[in-house]
């Protein structure tokens, strides 16, 4: 059992969920969150993140396994005594109270001084720059507004742990990104431990300390943003972060820490071997496209180089997109920047393409 | 209920002969202090009120609760007994049913000398109210008859007006609708006298199966032309909207309809059936409501109360000894003689329930009467 | 779902079945819902449930033959009811002692009425015989008298029959009212009940068994001292017939006193003057030299029958089996027929008049929808008895429709329309009534039909009638289905409305059901016309919580 | 743009047939309106007629007159009876009111066994004919010694009006956000708080709804309490039905006019209601 530290301020042990009894949603999860951190739960719908967050907020119960907040286990304790701050992916603002009492809210229930809530209320309102519309009913403010009362009135009462459920998926793009830093800057401002739920991978690398990517009830790789990119532990999250081109090919050997792969159309191109182990293996390559090279000078001499055939040029204004087929694969796709020397390609242009061993990774074939 | 409370109050005013005072009143002892009613509604329960209740109240305070169920007494009877939990201290009901009601051992058997009033000419209670005690549950009260009432104004009559009840079967002379109650009695025995049988042998020919068919048959020939009632106060409600030109009902509620409410209404008082109306006790009530009762009762049916009460409907006061004192209407002043079934002009046909022959055969002949209605 | 291998039930990490650690999770939950459920669903099993099954056993119920005639039922088994006989003496002679029981109870024109549903003149059968019940046996009660004097003293017959030990209770009870009438105490005691000696029984079983229901009787019911009461003339009867079959042994094992009494009757009585049974209850109504009158008695003796539900729908237990009532008595299945034609016809009517407003409503603009929805319901939230006594004003021969008619001269004064006391009144009236019932659902499911449906049959070229037919009116079926059913539910159990404006022709069966409750007294049959009623309503309902759902019923 | 406008393309036709339906609507209106607002001009009849005099149709004002209010208002049965029902009523709601609201919140949560059995039976007795029901009631309370007391009276209209609340308040937790009481368990609120402070006030117009409904079942109730009721139990429907039976005396119009004047107050406050809950409900986003 994990001891109470910082690095396991939230731990979930070997935790299962079944909502029917035939099928689990959460599958053995194991998870420390340290105190103070930043910590996403990404995936897609049905992945099982929502659940756990649900669980750890105390309105699911585990069907089996233990959740331990500061070392405590939490299975018995009901949701209203467990502390949590939350933010619902609606807000959840009482519609019949006005936004001040919704910050009040948490305060009354913790029998706290009418003069001293009043001003903790002002204070959260300040926080997220509301300070003049304490008085409004929900339903009088805009989405981003209602949002940030949702996340004054989850932090009014200075839980130690903060859950958010995709809580801005309800905003348009730009309040959304704006949202973002509003909210990483106050999680660490306050040093509160943050648990963040989402299913946009933008979201989840900008604002996490660290990002679990779930899948079919299970974490596939849990590290920090940057890793997470980089090094992709299999292919559910090579393609599900980022944009990856995938080729689909059978790894020849494994020699020095580079894999042969054999592709489909029996072109063979060297990658980093992430999870094949044997020759044999069916393997999914997966390179982003913006580490793919079509100025053949700025290649290092030891890149590998493919044939390809420009299908369609997208202009997108910071960059180009390029669709090519290479080695079979019509979805290829690349990323060039917009720069004064940066050729436009037209579609039925044959080039050569390279890129370096390293960013190619041999991962398991799903 | 200010006006009621001053109707009864010139009402007791205004009878020094038969006034009563408090001290004249036997106390009562363990007794209840209110008492639960049960009659038919309408101006006969009215009556009953002025006559009977708001002088007792007056004198000892009882309130009392009605309940216009007399109509279903036996089944509520049978329900609360049942269940052992009578609900109602006293019930009107008519002859046939305190019958079945004593048959049953649902109302109490009295003896009438030991618990009622004796005449004011001091006939012992048997004697006074003789034929009408029909039973030894049934304590009664009144002598009333059904009669019927026409409408004077039935243009398509053409001038004429009935002048017996076989007018009823007369669809040519006096076309209308008639208003008939929902049961069999006295309408079966009508059919039969209108189809010529004599008076003496009416049961006889209805103890055949035959005879039931045949005053069924007879009904017949009406039966699309009538609307059935089933509470007195429908036929002259009927009668009044013009809704049917004549009825069969209880006389009382005709002679309201024509005297007080002056309607173009006249009586038929050819083959009135008469009937006794009375109380009864329901069996095994508890001791202080009894006593309560008891002690209403032998004030209330004493001569002159009895005799009270036709000034108010024009019923025959059950006591032989009531029926010098009935005098005149309470509101109207007429002379309320002429109105009472009883009187010798209005009974030169006449008939009168045969309470026994209706107690054995009141379950067969409703069926039939029943699917009759029905088909 | 790949996890769930064909290997039996999926395993919790720990081993055990993943159904039940998810079912201990789930207990908790449950129990909470369950705690907040549970006090309704109590309250309405007791005021409610409980109420309507308690009735609908009425419906079969039929107690009432076995437990009033006990020894006649019992002595009928053996009794062939097609070999045209009488019964034997022995059940009339037990037939004798359960009348006279039943008579001293009040009980026996209650089992008359009973037995009359099933034969017609049973009632008045029972209710003569009744009358002249004490009567029978008194040849014998008289004969004993002059043999042996004793037996007519009442004391007599406690020495012989009572159980010392209850005339010493009895005696000590009686002490103990004495003195506490002495002292002004309330004494509310019951008395000891009657006790039989031991044995005697064996020697005289029927005089014991009369006997005895005689000295209960007269304690219970009437509050007597049987030590001081005459007994009925058919416990010398009984004794008569005991005594004429026991051998001269039987007396010897009597105790002294007895034997004292009784073997001077013994041997009295061979030289009685005999009676036939039969012959005082033909005497009393010939009615009983009807073998259908056995024969009903017998085929009614089981405590539960299915002679209700027979009567329901016309037809009639006998001894030989099912027949079919009489044909003037066969109403119920023309009043089910015509409670279901007259709903449906309602039904009809509430469609015809519900679609255009629903139609028209649900196309409105929500503002001016709103207002005329407020007219719809208006008479949904105004009282029923209102609205009937508008349609009885409205509609009677002087009533205001018939006066407008006259007015503008379309009917002539003479010719009024009868339009009440029938079944068009009755139509009229309860298609009123129901009408919001039709309407609602129907509008609620058209406001969920999106305009552009339309619109797109239109452009795509059907004519208004066509897009209307096609397009819209399929979507709008479950609205109707729902309307339907809601309201032929509720009028195929309507009472109030009926009863007002129905006559005898416009009426349903539930008017029939509340007149065998609360005039004919009949309430086997009613309980069972109650349960057929009750179980087309059920099966509508569970027909419609199938198509519509019973929690979606829109209540405007 | 509403569907029920006619183009300016319509051919005459079409125009006949649109102008021929609203007027077959209004005629449809008109016959559910229209018995209701009769009785209430011949409510203020002058005499004891149910027709109109040609006193009242000259618009005489000796014509009219409140005799029938006054014979409401001084008739010491009609003031029984009327007690009576405000006696009986709100009792009656109190409790439909309270168990349905429990259950109805019970039955909306997850997981509750039997929960289309446990329904069906909570609404029965909106379903079961009212002549089975007060037949039912009237053995077996007979039994229990309920029949003929205001409390077995309030017991049974407890039962008819609990399906109403049931099914408006069910309807409303349809629309409730789970999230809310979510959220104030996140906030710390224990059960009852969250109850009282968040659900409580937003179910609330469809608590109020379903209680108008149980109100008006049992004001309005006529079968069950003949059954179950005594003399001293009589309603104003009771009073109204054994006038309407003999005769449709004009005090029971009287009556009449004023119950459709609490019906419609009862309605307007519906609709109020409705109107202040879809706001709650419509602005709020999700």
């Amino acid at each position: 059992m994990t001891a109470a530290t910082d690095n396991a301020f939230v731990v979930f042990d070997r935790v299962q969920k079944s909502y029917d009894g035939e099928t689990l949603v959460v599958k053995d999860l194991n998870l420390d969150i340290g105190r103070g951190e930043f910590l996403t739960m990404l995936g897609p719908s049905g992945s099982g993140k929502t659940t756990c967050l649900m669980m750890l907020a105390g309105f699911e119960t585990a069907t089996h396994g233990d959740i331990l907040l500061g070392g405590k286990p939490i299975n018995n304790i009901p949701p209203h005594k467990r502390g949590i701050g939350m933010v619902f992916q609606n807000y959840a603002l009482f519609p019949h109270m006005t936004v001040a009492e919704n910050l009040a809210f948490p305060l009354e229930v913790r029998k706290i001084g009418k003069s001293e809530r009043e001003e903790k209320v002002q204070r959260a309102l300040d926080m997220v720059q509301m300070g003049a519309f304490g008085g409004r009913r929900p339903a009088q403010l805009s989405g981003g507004q209602q949002q940030r009362i949702a996340l004054a009135r989850a932090l009014v009462f200075e839980p130690e742990l903060v859950l958010m459920d995709e809580p801005l998926g309800a905003l348009d793009k730009q309040l959304r990104e704006h949202m973002q830093f509003e909210i990483t800057r106050l999680a660490h401002n306050l040093g509160i431990t943050t648990v963040y739920v989402t299913h946009d991978q933008t979201e989840a690398l900008t604002m996490s300390d660290r990002v679990a990517v779930f899948n079919d009830g299970r974490i596939q790789q849990l590290a920090a943003p940057d890793e997470l990119y980089e090094q992709p532990q299999n292919s559910f999250v090579a393609q599900f972060i980022g944009e990856n081109n995938t080729l689909m090919g059978t790894v020849k050997e494994i020699k020095d820490g580079v894999a042969l792969v054999v592709l489909d159309d029996g072109e063979v191109i060297d990658a980093k071997p992430v999870n094949v182990s044997n020759p044999g293996d069916r393997t999914l390559v997966s390179i982003r496209p913006e580490r793919v090279e079509i100025n053949k000078d700025r290649l290092s001499p030891d890149a590998h180089l493919v044939h390809a055939e420009v299908l369609e040029f997208i202009y997108m204004g910071d960059i180009y997109r390029t669709r090519l087929r290479v080695a079979g694969n019509e979805d290829f796709v690349i990323k060039t920047r917009n720069a004064p020397d940066q050729r436009r390609l037209k579609p039925g242009e044959h080039i050569e393409i390279g890129w370096l061993p390293q960013d190619c990774r041999a991962l398991d074939a799903p | 209920m200010t006006m009621k409370q001053l109707l009864s109050a010139t009402a007791l005013a205004a009878l020094p002969a038969g006034a009563l005072f408090a001290q004249d009143l036997p106390p009562c002892e363990n007794c209840a202090d209110s008492i639960t009613a049960v009659s038919w509604g309408g101006a006969y329960q009215t009556s009953q009120i002025k006559a009977y209740a708001e002088p007792y109240t007056a004198l000892t305070g009882t309130t009392f609760t009605w309940d216009e169920s007399s109509n279903e007494a036996v089944a509520k009877l049978r329900a609360q007994s049942e269940a052992g939990n009578i609900t109602w201290d006293l019930v009107d009901v008519e002859g046939p049913d305190s019958q079945r009601l004593c048959d049953e051992g649902l109302a109490m058997e009295v003896d009438h000398d030991e618990i009622l009033a004796a005449g004011d000419d001091g006939s012992a209670p048997t004697d006074d109210f003789s034929d009408s005690v029909i039973n030894d549950c049934f304590i009664p009260q009144i002598v009333f008859s059904t009669t019927f009432g026409y409408r004077t104004d039935v243009s398509a009559w053409n001038g004429n007006e009935p002048d017996n009840l076989c007018a009823l079967f007369d669809l040519e002379t006096f076309p209308g609708k008639r208003s008939l109650e929902k049961r069999p009695k006295k309408n079966i025995e009508w059919a039969l006298l209108c189809d010529g049988v004599a008076k003496d042998e009416l049961y006889d020919v209805l103890s055949t199966p035959e005879g039931l068919e045949r005053a069924l048959a007879k009904l017949d020939t009406i039966k699309s032309e009538t609307i059935w009632w089933s509470a007195g106060a429908e036929t002259p409600q009927r009668l009044a909207d013009g809704e049917v030109v004549m009825g069969s009902t209880y006389n009382g509620r005709l002679f309201s309809l024509i005297v007080e409410q002056n309607q173009p209404v006249k009586m038929l008082w050819d083959w009135q059936v008469f009937d006794f109306d009375g109380w009864v006790i329901p069996a095994d009530l508890p001791e202080d409501r009894l006593n309560r009762v008891l002690h209403f009762l032998h004030f209330a049916t004493d001569t002159q109360r009895l005799a009270d009460q036709a000034k108010y409907i024009s019923y025959g006061p059950a006591r032989a000894s009531s029926q010098p004192l009935v005098s005149t209407h309470a509101d109207l002043g007429i002379e309320m003689a002429p109105h009472m079934p009883t009187n010798p002009e209005n009974q030169k046909n006449y008939l009168v329930n045969n309470i026994e022959w209706w107690a054995d055969n009141q379950d067969d002949v409703e069926a039939r009467f029943q699917a009759w209605l029905a088909q | 779902m790949s996890d769930a291998t064909s290997t039996g039930p999926m395993l919790a990490a720990d081993g055990t079945p993943l159904k039940r650690s998810l079912n201990r999770a789930l207990r908790a939950q449950k129990l909470r819902a369950l705690m907040l459920i549970a006090p309704l669903l109590v309250f309405i099993l007791v005021t409610f449930i409980a109420p309507i099954t308690d009735m609908l056993f009425r419906s079969v119920e039929n107690q009432i033959v076995s437990d009033t005639l006990p020894r006649t039922t019992r002595a009928l088994e053996g009794w062939d009811h097609n070999s045209g006989e009488l019964p034997s003496e022995d059940v009339f002679a037990a037939l004798t002692y359960d009348l006279v029981a039943a008579a001293e109870r009040k009980d026996h024109t209650r089992l008359g009425t009973r037995l009359n549903y099933e034969t017609t003149g049973m009632s008045s059968i029972f209710r003569k015989t009744g009358r002249r019940i004490d009567d029978f046996g008194e040849t014998y009660m008289d004969q004993f008298a002059e043999a042996t004097p004793d037996l007519a003293a009442p004391e007599t017959w406690v020495t012989v029959m009572a159980d010392p030990g209850w005339r010493a209770d009895y005696a000590a009870w009686e002490a103990a009212r004495a003195a506490a009438r002495e002292t002004g105490r309330d004494f509310d005691r019951p008395p000891p009940l009657f006790r039989l000696k031991n044995g005697v029984a064996d020697i005289l079983p029927e005089a014991a068994d009369v006997y005895a229901e005689f000295a209960r009787i007269a304690q219970v019911e009437n509050g007597d001292n049987p030590a001081e009461e005459e007994p009925w003339a058919p416990v010398y009867l009984a004794l008569y017939r005991d005594l004429m079959h026991v051998g001269p042994g039987a007396i010897e094992r009597l105790d002294d006193a007895s034997r004292a009494t009784l073997a001077p009757a013994h041997d009295a009585v061979a030289g009685f003057q005999s009676e036939r049974l039969a012959d005082l209850y033909l005497d009393a109504d010939k009615g009983w030299g009807e073998p259908a009158i056995w024969s009903t008695i017998q085929a009614f003796s089981s405590n539960y029958t299915p002679g209700y539900f027979l009567a329901s729908v016309d037809l009639r237990q006998t001894a030989d089996g099912v027949a079919m009532q009489d044909e003037d008595r066969r109403i119920y299945i023309m009043l089910f027929e015509r409670t279901l034609f007259m709903s449906l016809a309602i039904m009809g009517a509430c469609i015809l008049l519900g679609y255009p407003i629903a139609f028209l409503l649900a196309n409105l603009p929500l503002r001016t929808s709103n207002v005329l929805l407020i007219l719809v319901l208006l008479p949904f939230w105004t009282s029923l008895l209102v609205r009937t006594s508008s349609w009885k004003v409205l509609l009677q021969q002087q009533g205001v429709i018939n006066d407008v008619l006259v007015w503008i001269g379309l009917v002539d004064n003479a010719n009024r329309l009868v339009m009440i006391n029938n079944q068009f009144g009755t139509i009229v009236a309860m298609t009123h009534i129901l009408l919001p019932f039709m309407i609602l659902p129907l509008y609620s499911v058209m406001k969920t039909i999106p305009p552009t449906y339309v619109r797109a049959a239109k452009s795509l070229g059907a004519s208004n009638w066509t897009a209307f037919w096609r397009v819209y009116f399929p979507q709008s079926v479950p609205g109707i289905g729902a309307g339907c059913i809601l309201v032929f539910i509720l009028a195929i159990g309507y009472y109030i409305t009926p009863e007002l404006v129905g006559g005898t022709t416009g009426t349903f069966i539930s008017n029939r059901i509340a007149y065998h409750i609360s005039s004919s007294l009949n309430w086997g049959l009613a309980a069972a016309l109650g349960s057929i009623l009750l179980a087309v309503v059920l099966l509508l309902y569970w027909i419609y919580d199938r198509i519509v759902g019973i929690d979606n019923v829109s209540l405007g | 743009m509403s569907q029920m406008d006619l183009p300016p393309y319509a051919t005459p036709g079409q125009r006949i047939w649109h102008y021929t339906f609203l007027v077959i609507c209004g005629l449809i209106f008109f016959f559910l309106i229209a018995p209701i607002l009769v009785i209430i001009p011949l409510s203020f009849n002058a005499e004891d007629f149910f027709t109109f005099t040609p006193k009242m149709l000259a618009l005489d004002p000796e014509g009219y007159s409140l005799k029938h209010y006054r014979d409401f208002f001084t008739n010491p049965s009609w003031q029984q009876a009327l007690w009576n029902s405000v006696k009986i009523a709100p009792a009656a709601t109190v409790i439909a009111v309270t168990l349905g609201t429990l259950a109805a919140i019970g039955l909306s949560q997850d997981h509750v066994p039997f929960r289309r059995a446990i329904m069906a039976i909570l609404i029965s007795p909106m379903i079961v004919p009212l002549i089975i029901s007060a037949a039912g009631m009237y053995f077996f309370y007979s039994r229990i010694g309920l029949q003929g007391t205001y409390l077995g009276v309030v017991l049974a209209h407890a039962a008819l009006g609990i399906p109403f609340v049931i099914i408006t308040v069910t309807a409303t937790l349809v629309g409730f956000d789970r999230s809310l009481t979510r959220a104030a368990a996140s906030l710390g609120a224990n059960p009852v708080t969250t109850f009282f402070k968040v659900q409580m006030p937003l179910i609330l117009p469809g608590v109020i709804s379903g209680g108008l409904f149980a109100f008006i079942t049992s004001f309005d109730e006529v079968v069950v309490v003949l059954f179950v009721g005594s003399a001293n139990q009589q309603t104003l429907p009771w009073q109204m039905f054994t006038g309407l039976r003999e005769q449709i005396s004009p005090t029971i119009l009287a009556v009449a006019t004023i119950l459709v004047v609490i019906s419609i107050a009862l309605l307007t406050t519906v609709e109020l209601l409705r109107r202040r809950s879809e706001r709650l409900r419509g602005l709020s986003p999700g």
